[in-house]
C-alpha cells in the first residue's frame, strides 16, 4: 500500500506542493530537450538524406566547438572565428564525401554506420592532437550570446531562466523550421529522400550523390556547430561532450529517424520526461535513473509505433 | 495514343547515322574475381532501337550498367574496352553526368523509391532538368496519359503499389528526364499483355517523334525484334550473333530458341516434353 | 596452385557438409591451433596477458554479437551489459560456491545473461533495425545502472568494484586471481574459446542457424516458410547473450582480475560491435580478425610507435593511434565493405584461380 | 492425359476463398471475391496490373488479413491465419519480387524450405552429430533431388545474390518445392525469362503438378503459358472477379478481352 | 649508464583530461628538473615514461602489464578504479603502488597492504576534515545536528569511496546526508542533480568530482544560486580551470587542499628555469603553480624522497621496487627537509610508517577568489581518532572479502 502511495500519489503531491519548483523542472526539461533535439537534428539530416546513421555527429559537435574556441584563442575575432569554423565544417563535409562515402555507394546501412564510426575515431584523435585534451571555455559573450539569468516570482517561489537557454531554444526552433521547409518543399529535399531510399536508383535518375552528400554533411556540420556552442556554454568544451550524443539516440528513435519535427518533439518528450522522472520518481529507486529512462520512454512509444512518432512507415510488402 | 506507322530503319539509314552509343570490347569483373563480360562490343545508331537478347545470366544487365556507370555500386569494374556516348568517352563519368547528357537507364527490378509517392518518384526523374517547372508539369501529364494507372495511384507510396505499377513508375520516371537515349532493362517484365504492347508503342512513339534512341534488354524476343531495328544476342558474356532485326527473326536458331516458332506453328508449353540440353552457340 | 580443391571429391553428404571440406583449410586450421598452443613458449607475460588473452576473449564476445547481429540480423548495442551480467553472475556464484571449479562457474554464468537477453529480446518482435538498437541500449544503460545500484551484486563493497578472489582447480593450478600465471589463464581461455567457437559453428550450419539467417535476410519470407519469428529471434538473443556472458565472465576472471560497473559500459558494446562489423558480419573467422584489428593493433601501435619514432608523448601516441585506427577502419571498408573475412575470402578465390587473375 | 475441362471437374475442393474483401486505407485491393481451388489442378489467376492478384495470394497464406470473408483450407474455415501456420498446413509460395535469402547460398536457401521438417533440438545441433547429422543428411538428400529436378546443380554453392534474375526465380521455386506443399502459390514465376526458359519452367511446373500431385495456383502475365498450363482460370480486375472458367472460356470472354488481353489476342 | 624507471599512468585525453593534464605535467616536470639540476637522485637519472590510460581501467591494466617488465620502481595509477585493480596485483608482482591521496582508504593499513601507499591523507581523512571544517563554521560538532549536508559525487569507485565514512559521521553527529550521484557519462549534464539540490535546500554541498564533472557542477551551482562558500570540493575538485568555468559567480567556492598553491617556491622556480624555459615538457607557463600542477609536484616529491630514503637504507645507488617499498615505508619529510628541497611551507611534514601508509597529515581549506585559490583556513588535522578505527575495520573486511588474502611477510625496514 505504502509503495503504491509512493509511486502513484506522492510525486503528484510534491508537484502541487512546490509549484514553482515544478515549473523550474519543466523548464529544465524543456531546455535539455531542446539541446537533445539539436543533436538529433544533425543525425536526422544525414539519415534522411542518405540513409547513413551518422555516429560521428557527436564528435562533430565537439570538433566544431573546439575549432571555434581554438581559432579564437589564436587571436581571431569571435565572428571571424565563427566564419572560419563554418568553412572548416565545409571542408570536413567535402573530405568526408570524397574519402569515404564516394566509395560506399549502395552499401548496407550497417557498413555506412561503421564508416562513420571510423570517422569518429579519426576525428577524436585528430581533434585532440590539434586542440589538446583540456577543456576550454566557450566564448559565449564574445559571440554576442546572452549570459546571465532572470528570476521570476511565480506561484510563491522563484523560477530562474538562463538567457543562454532561451537563446538555445530560439535557435533550435528556427533551425527545425528552416530545415523542415527545405526538406519538404524543395527539389533538393525530394532528391535527398530518394537517395535515402535507394542509392543505385537515385544514381540512375541522375541525382548526384556526391553533391547531395556534401550538402547534407555541411548542413549537419552547421547544426553541429550550433549544438556545440549551446552545450559548450552550459558546461564547457571538451571531449566529454561527445558522450552527450548518446542522448540523441532515444530522441531520434522516438521522433523517427526521418522526421525533422520528430527530432524536436522527441527531444521535448525525452527532455521533460526524464527530468520529471528523475526528480519525482528517481529517489524511490536511488536516483540516477535518467541514464536509462530516456531509452525506456522511447521503447514504450516504439512498442506502439515501431517507426517512431513521426517516422516514415516501415514498408512491409512482399 | 496515336498509332504511328512504323517500319524498321533500313540498312542504309543505320549506316548513315553515326552511333550515339558505341561499346567497344568491354570486359567486366565483379568483386575482383568474377569475369562476366568477355569483350562485348555493340553500337546504337542515333535514333535507333537496338535489342540486346540472351538467356538469364548472359550479361545483359551488366552491359547496360556498364554503360550507365552503375557498376561501381555493385562492386563491378570495367577493366577493358571503351564506351563512347555521342562520341565521348564516358567510362569515368559519373552516372548523373551521363543523365545530364541525355542517357538514362531504367533498372531491372523496378527500384522505385519506396517511401516517396508515385508522383514524387516521377518528379525525381526530372532532377537534372533545368527547363523550368512548367515544362516538367507538362511532361508529368504526358506520363500520366501514357500510364493512366499511375495517375490513379499518384498519392500512394511507391513501396505499396503492385509490381506492375512500380514498373510503370520506373519507366515513367526515366521519361521525365527528357533523355536522348534510354537503356531499358526488361521493360515488359511483370506487365499485363496489353500494357506490354503499349510500352513498346510508347518506345516507338518516342523514337519516331522525339528521336530518342533505345538500347533494350528484353526477354520478350518476339516483341523486341518486332520493334527494334538491330539486335545483339549475348551468351555467357559474349556477343554470339548480331544483325538486322528482320534478319534475326528469320534465323533458324533464333526462331527455335527465342521465338518458339521452330518448325511450323507455336508449340504448346504443355508439349515440351523433355529438358533437351539445347545447342548453344558457344560451349 | 596451392589452394585448389580440384581432385578432392566427396562421396557423402556428411563429407560435403564437414566444417572444413577443403584439405588446405584443414591443414591451415591445424597449423593455427598448433601455433596457438605453442605461443606461450616464446611469448612474454605481457603478450599473453595483454594481447593474447584479451584477443581471445574479445573474439568470443564478438562471436556472441555476431550470432545476434551477423547471423540473426538483430542489431544490438547492449553487448557490454550482457557481458557484465555474465561477470557479475560468475562473481556471485563463486562467492556462494567457492569450491566449485571456476571454469564451470564461468560456463554456468552465461545462462544468467542468456535469461536477461531473452527478456530484452522480447521487443524485437515488433521493433526492427536501428529502432531495435534502442531496446538494446535500454538494456545497456539499465543493466549498467543495476550494476551500481544493487550492492548485493558486488557483495556490498564500498567501491562498487568486484575483485577476483584466488581460485584454483584442475589439480592445484591457480586459475584466477592476482596470483594466477598468465600462461595458465591463456590455456584456459584458449580451450573455452575454441570449444565455444566449435559449438557455435555447428549450430550455425544446422537448421537453427539457417533459421536465424532467414530472419536476417528477409523476415517476412521466413515467416511464410514456417519460421516462428519470436522463437527464432529469442533463441538468437539467448545464444548470443550466453556467449557474451561467458566472455564477460572470462574478461573479469581470466584477464582484468577486477571490474567496476563502468567496465561494461557502452564503450565496450561499441568495441565489440566494431570488431564484428570490421571482421565481417556473419563470419566466425571474421570475429577473430575483427578482434585482432580492434584490440591487438592499437596495443601494438601504442607499444611500437614510441620505439620507432623520436620522443613523442604518451598522449600523442594515443592520438596518432586513434587516427590510424580510424583511417584504417575507413580504408578497409572502402576496400571491402563486407569486412576482413570477405577480404580473406576474395584472397582465397584469387588463390584458387591463380595464376589467372579471375575465373 | 485428361483434357483440362475434364480435370477441372474432378477432385475435392482444397481451398476456397469466400467473399474476400481487403482494403488498405482508401485502396480497395480486393472486393468480394470468391473462388475455389481443387486438389490436383493448376489454377491460374490473371488480371491487369494492380488487380489484386498478389494481394489474393497474400490473403491465402496469411500475410494480409482480409476485412471480410472466409478461407477454407483442407476443410477448415478460418478468417485469418499466421503466416507460419499457413506454411505448417502445407501452403508454399514464390514471390513476385524475388524474396530469396540473399546472404545465403542456393543450397542453404533450398534447405531453408525444409525448416519445418527439421526438429532436432539445440543440444544435438551444437554437436552436429548423431541424430542431428542424420537429419541434416536426410534433408539434404531431398534437397539434392529437387536440385537435380530443377537442374541447378552448378549453382549449389553460389550466394543467391549473385545469380541472374531468372535463376533466382528458379531457386525460389526450388525452395517452395522443398516444403513439399499441398498447395503451391506461384507469383509470376516466369517474369523476366525468355522463351526457352519459360519452356523449361513450364515443364517443371507440370512435372510438379503431375508427378508430385501438388496443387498449384499460378499468377502469370504470359497468356500462352496460362492458357497452356492451367486447368481453370480466374480473372480479377480492379479487385473484382470478372471471369472464372476453363482457359478457352476465359479467353473468349469479352470483359476479359477488354480489361486485360487487349484486342490482339 | 644506470637509470631508474618510473612509469606514470597519465591521461591527457578523454573526459578527465582537464584534471589529468596539470597533474601529469607536475609529476613529470619535477623529475625532469631533478635530472637536469642534480643529475637525478643520488647521481642516478630517473627515466619517466607516461602511459596514456584515458582514465580507463582496461587501458590502465594494459599499461601496467606493458611496463612491469621494465623494472618499475612504483606505480601511480591516478584513478581509483585502476588502483583497485592494481592492489592485488602489486602484492603478487612485488611493486609498490603509490596512490597519493586517492584510491582505497583502507590501504593505509600497512600491515594488510604492505605494497600500497596513500599519503599524505586518505579519502576518509578528507571527508572527515570537511565535516570538521563545516562543524567549525557552524560553531561546533554539536551544531551539526539536524543540518542537511549534500554529497554530490562521481558515481564510480572514486566518488563512492568516502560514503561509508560520511554515513558513519552522519549517524554520529546527527546530520542528514543527501546523496547526488553523477554518472560518468552524465558528467556534463547535471541539471537534474542540481534541481534536486534546489528542492532539498541542503545547508552545505560537498563534492567528489573529477574531470569534466567539476566545472559543470560549479556552473550549475552558480545557476541555481547556491551559496558558493557553502560548496566544498575534495582536493581533487580544486582545479583552477574547474573554478574558473563558473565565472564571476564561482567566487567563494572552496576546496580542501593538501599543499600550497602558486609558484613562489624555489623548487618551482627551478622547474621554470630548468624545464619550462629550457623548452622541455609540455607545461604552459601559466599552469606553473596552479593547484593541480602543484599536486603533481607533491606526488613526485614523495617518490623522490622515498627513493632517497631507499638509497640511504640499502646503500645501493640503483634501487629496485622492493627497496622502493622499504623507502616509502620509512618516508619522512620533515619541515627542514621541505625547506631543503626548496618547498618550505609547501606542505606539512609527512611521515609514513609500516602500519600507517597514509600519514594523515594536516590539510587546509582553500577558497576561490575569482582568479586564484587563496588559503582560507589554517592547516588542521582530519578527525584521525574517528577515522583510524574505521580504516582498521575496513581493511579487515577487505581481507575477508578477498580471501585468501596473503599475510604480510615483508619486514619492516624503517622507523
Ligand atoms: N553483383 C554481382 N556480383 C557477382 N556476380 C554478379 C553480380 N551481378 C551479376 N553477376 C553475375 O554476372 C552474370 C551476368 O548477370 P546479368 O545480371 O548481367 O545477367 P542478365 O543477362 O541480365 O540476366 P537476367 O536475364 O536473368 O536478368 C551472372 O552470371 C551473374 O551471376
Ligand atoms: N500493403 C499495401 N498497402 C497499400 N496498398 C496496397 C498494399 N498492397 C497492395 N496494395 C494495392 O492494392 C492493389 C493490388 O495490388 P497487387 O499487388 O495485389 O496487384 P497485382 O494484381 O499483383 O498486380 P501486378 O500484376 O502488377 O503485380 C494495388 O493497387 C496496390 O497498390
Ligand atoms: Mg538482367
Ligand atoms: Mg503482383
Amino acid at each position: 500500500m505504502d509503495i503504491l502511495y509512493q509511486v502513484f500519489v506522492d510525486p503528484f503531491v510534491q508537484m502541487v506542493d512546490l509549484p514553482d519548483f515544478f515549473l523550474q523542472v519543466l523548464w529544465e526539461g524543456f531546455v535539455s530537450g531542446v539541446l537533445y533535439a539539436l543533436i538529433a537534428l544533425g543525425f536526422v539530416l544525414i539519415f534522411k538524406a542518405s540513409g547513413v546513421f551518422n555516429f560521428a555527429q557527436g564528435i562533430m559537435v565537439v570538433f566544431a566547438a573546439l575549432s571555434l574556441v581554438g581559432l579564437y584563442a589564436l587571436g581571431l575575432p569571435a565572428y571571424v572565428a565563427l566564419f572560419a569554423t563554418i568553412v572548416i565544417m565545409g571542408i570536413l563535409a567535402f573530405a568526408v564525401e570524397r574519402v569515404i562515402f564516394h566509395h560506399l555507394v549502395n552499401q548496407p546501412d550497417i557498413i555506412l554506420l561503421m564508416a562513420t564510426i571510423g570517422l569518429t575515431y579519426f576525428l577524436i584523435g585528430f581533434g585532440e592532437f590539434v586542440f589538446g585534451g583540456d577543456p576550454k571555455v566557450m566564448i559565449t559573450e564574445e559571440l554576442g550570446l546572452p549570459t546571465g539569468s532572470t528570476a521570476f516570482d511565480v506561484l510563491g517561489g522563484l523560477v530562474i531562466l538562463q538567457h543562454i537557454d532561451i537563446a538555445a531554444a530560439v535557435i533550435a526552433i528556427l533551425m527545425v523550421a528552416i530545415l523542415g521547409v527545405f526538406f519538404s518543399k524543395t527539389r533538393i529535399g525530394r532528391a535527398l529522400r530518394a537517395v535515402a531510399d535507394d542509392h543505385q536508383a537515385a544514381l540512375s535518375v541522375g541525382i548526384s550523390l556526391d553533391q547531395i552528400w556534401v550538402i547534407v554533411w555541411f548542413a549537419a556540420g552547421i547544426v553541429a556547430l550550433a549544438t556545440g556552442i549551446m552545450w559548450g556554454a552550459r558546461s564547457d568544451v571538451s571531449f566529454a561532450l561527445e558522450i552527450i550524443a548518446f542522448k540523441a539516440l532515444p530522441v531520434l528513435i522516438l521522433g523517427g529517424f526521418t522526421s525533422i519535427p520528430g527530432a524536436i518533439v522527441g527531444g521535448l518528450i525525452i527532455g521533460i520526461g526524464e527530468k520529471i522522472g528523475e526528480i519525482y520518481w528517481g529517489p524511490l529507486v536511488g536516483g540516477g535513473i535518467e541514464s536509462w529512462l530516456a531509452y525506456v520512454i522511447a521503447l514504450v512509444f516504439l512498442l506502439f509505433r515501431p517507426q517512431g512518432l513521426f517516422g516514415e512507415r516501415i514498408i512491409e510488402r512482399i | 495514343m496515336t498509332a504511328v506507322e512504323f517500319a524498321p530503319a533500313g540498312e542504309e539509314a543505320v549506316a548513315a547515322k553515326a552511333p550515339i552509343l558505341s561499346v567497344n570490347n568491354i570486359e567486366v569483373i565483379y568483386d575482383h574475381v568474377i569475369l562476366v563480360l568477355k569483350g562485348v562490343s555493340l553500337h546504337v545508331p542515333e535514333g535507333g532501337i537496338v535489342a540486346l537478347l540472351g538467356a538469364n545470366g548472359a550479361g545483359k544487365t551488366t552491359t547496360l550498367k556498364a554503360v550507365s556507370n552503375l557498376l561501381g555500386a555493385e562492386r563491378g569494374d570495367v577493366t577493358k574496352g571503351t564506351i563512347l556516348f555521342k562520341g565521348e568517352r564516358v567510362e569515368s563519368r559519373s552516372p548523373n553526368e551521363l543523365v545530364r547528357r541525355g542517357c538514362i537507364q531504367v533498372m531491372e527490378g523496378r527500384h522505385c523509391f519506396g517511401h516517396l509517392t508515385i508522383e514524387e518518384n516521377l518528379l525525381t526523374g526530372a532532377f537534372t532538368r533545368r527547363d523550368g517547372g512548367a515544362a516538367i508539369r507538362r511532361d508529368l501529364e504526358l506520363v500520366y496519359t501514357y500510364f493512366p494507372r499511375l495517375k490513379e495511384r499518384r498519392q500512394s507510396q511507391a513501396g505499396y503499389t503492385s509490381g506492375g505499377e512500380q514498373q510503370m513508375c520506373a519507366i515513367g520516371r526515366a521519361l521525365m528526364s527528357k533523355p536522348q537515349m534510354i537503356l531499358l532493362d526488361e521493360p515488359s517484365m511483370g506487365l499485363a499483355p496489353q500494357l506490354v504492347e503499349e510500352i513498346f508503342e510508347i518506345v516507338k512513339q518516342l523514337n519516331v517523334n522525339e528521336g530518342v534512341s533505345f538500347l533494350l534488354a528484353e526477354q520478350n524476343t518476339n516483341m523486341a525484334l518486332k520493334y527494334a531495328s538491330y539486335g545483339y544476342i549475348l551468351e555467357s558474356g559474349r556477343v554470339v550473333l548480331d544483325g538486322e532485326a528482320a534478319g534475326l527473326r528469320e534465323n533458324e536458331d533464333v526462331k527455335e530458341f527465342y521465338l518458339g516458332v521452330g518448325s511450323g506453328d507455336r508449340r504448346s508449353f504443355r508439349d515440351v516434353k523433355s529438358y533437351r540440353r539445347r545447342k548453344r552457340w558457344l560451349s | 596452385m596451392l589452394y585448389r580443391e580440384a581432385g578432392q571429391f566427396k562421396t557423402t553428404y556428411e563429407a560435403d557438409q564437414a566444417m572444413f571440406p577443403i584439405l588446405q583449410d584443414r591443414i591451415g586450421i591445424a597449423a593455427i591451433m598448433a601455433i596457438a598452443l605453442l605461443v606461450p613458449l616464446i611469448a612474454s607475460d605481457f603478450v599473453l596477458a595483454s594481447i593474447m588473452i584479451p584477443f581471445l576473449i574479445f573474439a568470443l564476445a564478438t562471436i556472441g554479437l555476431n550470432v545476434l547481429t551477423g547471423y540473426a540480423g538483430q542489431l544490438s548495442l547492449g553487448t557490454g551489459a550482457f557481458m557484465g551480467v555474465g561477470a557479475y553472475a560468475c562473481y556471485k556464484l563463486t562467492t556462494y560456491f567457492p569450491d566449485v571449479n571456476i571454469v564451470i562457474l564461468v560456463l554456468v554464468s552465461g545462462i544468467f545473461s542468456a535469461a536477461i537477453g531473452i527478456v530484452f529480446g522480447l521487443p524485437s518482435l515488433r521493433i526492427k533495425g536501428l529502432y531495435l538498437a534502442v531496446t538494446t541500449l535500454a538494456a545497456q544503460f539499465f543493466l549498467e545502472w543495476c550494476f551500481i545500484r544493487i550492492p548485493w551484486l558486488y557483495n556490498y563493497n564500498n567501491s562498487a568494484a568486484i575483485e577476483v578472489p584466488e581460485r584454483s582447480g584442475f589439480g592445484g593450478l591457480v586459475l584466477a586471481g592476482p596470483a594466477s600465471p598468465p600462461i595458465t589463464r591463456y590455456y584456459v581461455v584458449l580451450a573455452i574459446v575454441v570449444l565455444m567457437t566449435f559449438l557455435v559453428k555447428n549450430v550455425i550450419r544446422g537448421h537453427i542457424g539457417r533459421t536465424w539467417m532467414m530472419i536476417r535476410d528477409m523476415d517476412i519470407a521466413a515467416e511464410l516458410i514456417g519460421v516462428r519469428p519470436l522463437q527464432a529471434k529469442l533463441s538468437a538473443f539467448a545464444v548470443s547473450s550466453y556467449i557474451c556472458g561467458v566472455a564477460g565472465a572470462m574478461m573479469v576472471f581470466f584477464w582484468l582480475g577486477a571490474a567496476e560497473p563502468s567496465s561494461f559500459s557502452i564503450t565496450l558494446s561499441f568495441q565489440i560491435l566494431f570488431m564484428a562489423i570490421l571482421g565481417g558480419l556473419g563470419s566466425l573467422m571474421g570475429c577473430f580478425f575483427g578482434s585482432a584489428f580492434i584490440w591487438v593493433l592499437p596495443v601494438l601501435l601504442r607499444t611500437l610507435l614510441p620505439s620507432v619514432g623520436i620522443e613523442i608523448g604518451a598522449e600523442t601516441v594515443e592520438h596518432v593511434s586513434r587516427m590510424i585506427i580510424g583511417a584504417l577502419i575507413i580504408f578497409f571498408l572502402v576496400v571491402e565493405p563486407h569486412g576482413l573475412a570477405r577480404l580473406w575470402q576474395i584472397g582465397k578465390e584469387k588463390l584458387r584461380v591463380w595464376p589467372f587473375p579471375y575465373a | 492425359m485428361r483434357a483440362p475441362a475434364d480435370r477441372a471437374q474432378a477432385g475435392e475442393v482444397l481451398l476456397a476463398v469466400d467473399s474476400i474483401t481487403l482494403s488498405f486505407g482508401g485502396v480497395r485491393a480486393i472486393r468480394n471475391v470468391s473462388f475455389d481451388i481443387r486438389r490436383g489442378e493448376i489454377r491460374a489467376i490473371i488480371g491487369p496490373n494492380g488487380a489484386g492478384k498478389t494481394s489474393m495470394l497474400n490473403v491465402i497464406n496469411g500475410f494480409y488479413h482480409p476485412q471480410e470473408g472466409l478461407i477454407t483450407f483442407l476443410g477448415r474455415e478460418r478468417r485469418r491465419m499466421k503466416p507460419y501456420e499457413a506454411a505448417n498446413q502445407g501452403i508454399a509460395r514464390t514471390f513476385q519480387n524475388v524474396a530469396l535469402f540473399r546472404g545465403m547460398t542456393t543450397l542453404d536457401n533450398i534447405m531453408a524450405g525444409r525448416t519445418l521438417n527439421m526438429r532436432r533440438g539445440f543440444f544435438w545441433q551444437c554437436l552436429h552429430w548423431g541424430p542431428a547429422l542424420r537429419e541434416e543428411v536426410e534433408n539434404r538428400r531431398k534437397v539434392e533431388e529437387i536440385i537435380d529436378f530443377l537442374e541447378i546443380q552448378a549453382i549449389r554453392k553460389t550466394p543467391v545474390g549473385r545469380l541472374p534474375y531468372g535463376l533466382q526465380k528458379r531457386v525460389e521455386l526450388a525452395r517452395a518445392l522443398a516444403m513439399e506443399p499441398d498447395l503451391l502459390l506461384l507469383d509470376e514465376p516466369m517474369a523476366g525469362m525468355n522463351l526457352e526458359e519459360k519452356e523449361d519452367m513450364s515443364r517443371f511446373i507440370l512435372d510438379v503438378n503431375q508427378q508430385l500431385g501438388t496443387t498449384i495456383a499460378l499468377i502469370e502475365h504470359d497468356m500462352g503459358v496460362v492458357m497452356d498450363l492451367s486447368d481453370r482460370v480466374v480473372v480479377l480486375d480492379d479487385g473484382e472477379k470478372i471471369a472464372d472458367g476453363v482457359p478457352a472460356e476465359v479467353q473468349a470472354n469479352q470483359d476479359v478481352i477488354d480489361a486485360y488481353l487487349g484486342v490482339s489476342h | 649508464q644506470d637509470t631508474m624507471y618510473i612509469p606514470l599512468l597519465s591521461y591527457r585525453t578523454g573526459p578527465y583530461a582537464g584534471s589529468g593534464i596539470p597533474i601529469a605535467n607536475g609529476m613529470h616536470d619535477y623529475f625532469d628538473m631533478l635530472n637536469a639540476r642534480d643529475g637525478g637522485i643520488g647521481g642516478v637519472k630517473i627515466v619517466i615514461e607516461e602511459c596514456e590510460t584515458g582514465y580507463d581501467t582496461q587501458k590502465g591494466v594494459e599499461c601496467y602489464e606493458g611496463t612491469k617488465g621494465k623494472n618499475p620502481l612504483v606505480y601511480n595509477p591516478y584513478s581509483t578504479g585502476i588502483t583497485l585493480q592494481l592492489i592485488p596485483k602489486a602484492s603478487v608482482d612485488k611493486i609498490p603502488v603509490l596512490s597519493m591521496a586517492y584510491g582505497l582508504s583502507a590501504a593505509a593499513e600497512g600491515d594488510v597492504f604492505p605494497w600500497v601507499f596513500n599519503p599524505p591523507d586518505t579519502y576518509w581523512d578528507g571527508a572527515s576534515a570537511i565535516i570538521k571544517y563545516i562543524s567549525e563554521q557552524e560553531g561546533g560538532l554539536d551544531n551539526l545536528k539536524g543540518k542537511k549536508i549534500g554529497y554530490i559525487f562521481l558515481d564510480a569507485g572514486y566518488g563512492r569511496e568516502p560514503i561509508p565514512l560520511l554515513e558513519d559521521l552522519a549517524e554520529k553527529y546527527g546530520f542528514e546526508l543527501l546523496q547526488y550521484p553523477v554518472a560518468g557519462k552524465e558528467m556534463q549534464n547535471q541539471s537534474s542533480q542540481w534541481l534536486n539540490v534546489r528542492r532539498d535546500q541542503p545547508d552545505y554541498m560537498v563534492m567528489w568530482g573529477w574531470g569534466a564533472m567539476n566545472p559543470t557542477a560549479v556552473k550549475e551551482a552558480v545557476k541555481i544560486r547556491f551559496p558558493m562558500d557553502k560548496f566544498i570540493g575534495i582536493w581533487w575538485s580544486g582545479g583552477d580551470d574547474d573554478a574558473r568555468a563558473g565565472g564571476a559567480g564561482a567566487k567563494g567556492y572552496k576546496t580542501l587542499n593538501l599543499q600550497g598553491v602558486g609558484a613562489d617556491y624555489p623548487a618551482l622556480q627551478d622547474i621554470k628555469t630548468h624545464v619550462i624555459d629550457a623548452g622541455m615538457g609540455q607545461t604552459p607557463e601559466s599552469q606553473l603553480g596552479e593547484n593541480l600542477y602543484n599536486r603533481g609536484v607533491y606526488n613526485s616529491v614523495i617518490m623522490a624522497e622515498a627513493i632517497r630514503k631507499a638509497q640511504e637504507l640499502t646503500g645501493k645507488k640503483v634501487i629496485d621496487a622492493a627497496d622502493m617499498r622499504a623507502g616509502l615505508e620509512a618516508l619522512e619529510i620533515s619541515e627542514e627537509r621541505w625547506n631543503e628541497i626548496g618547498l618550505g611551507n609547501f606542505a606539512p611534514p609527512v611521515t609514513i610508517s609500516c602500519d600507517n601508509h597514509s600519514g594523515q597529515s594536516r590539510v587546509y581549506m582553500a577558497q576561490w577568489d575569482g582568479e586564484k585559490w587563496t588559503q582560507e583556513s589554517d592547516w588542521f588535522e582530519p578527525m584521525t581518532d574517528v577515522v583510524s578505527p574505521l580504516l582498521e575495520a575496513a581493511a579487515k573486511e577487505y581481507v575477508e572479502k578477498n580471501a585468501p588474502w596473503p599475510e604480510r611477510t615483508e619486514p619492516c625496514a624503517g622507523n
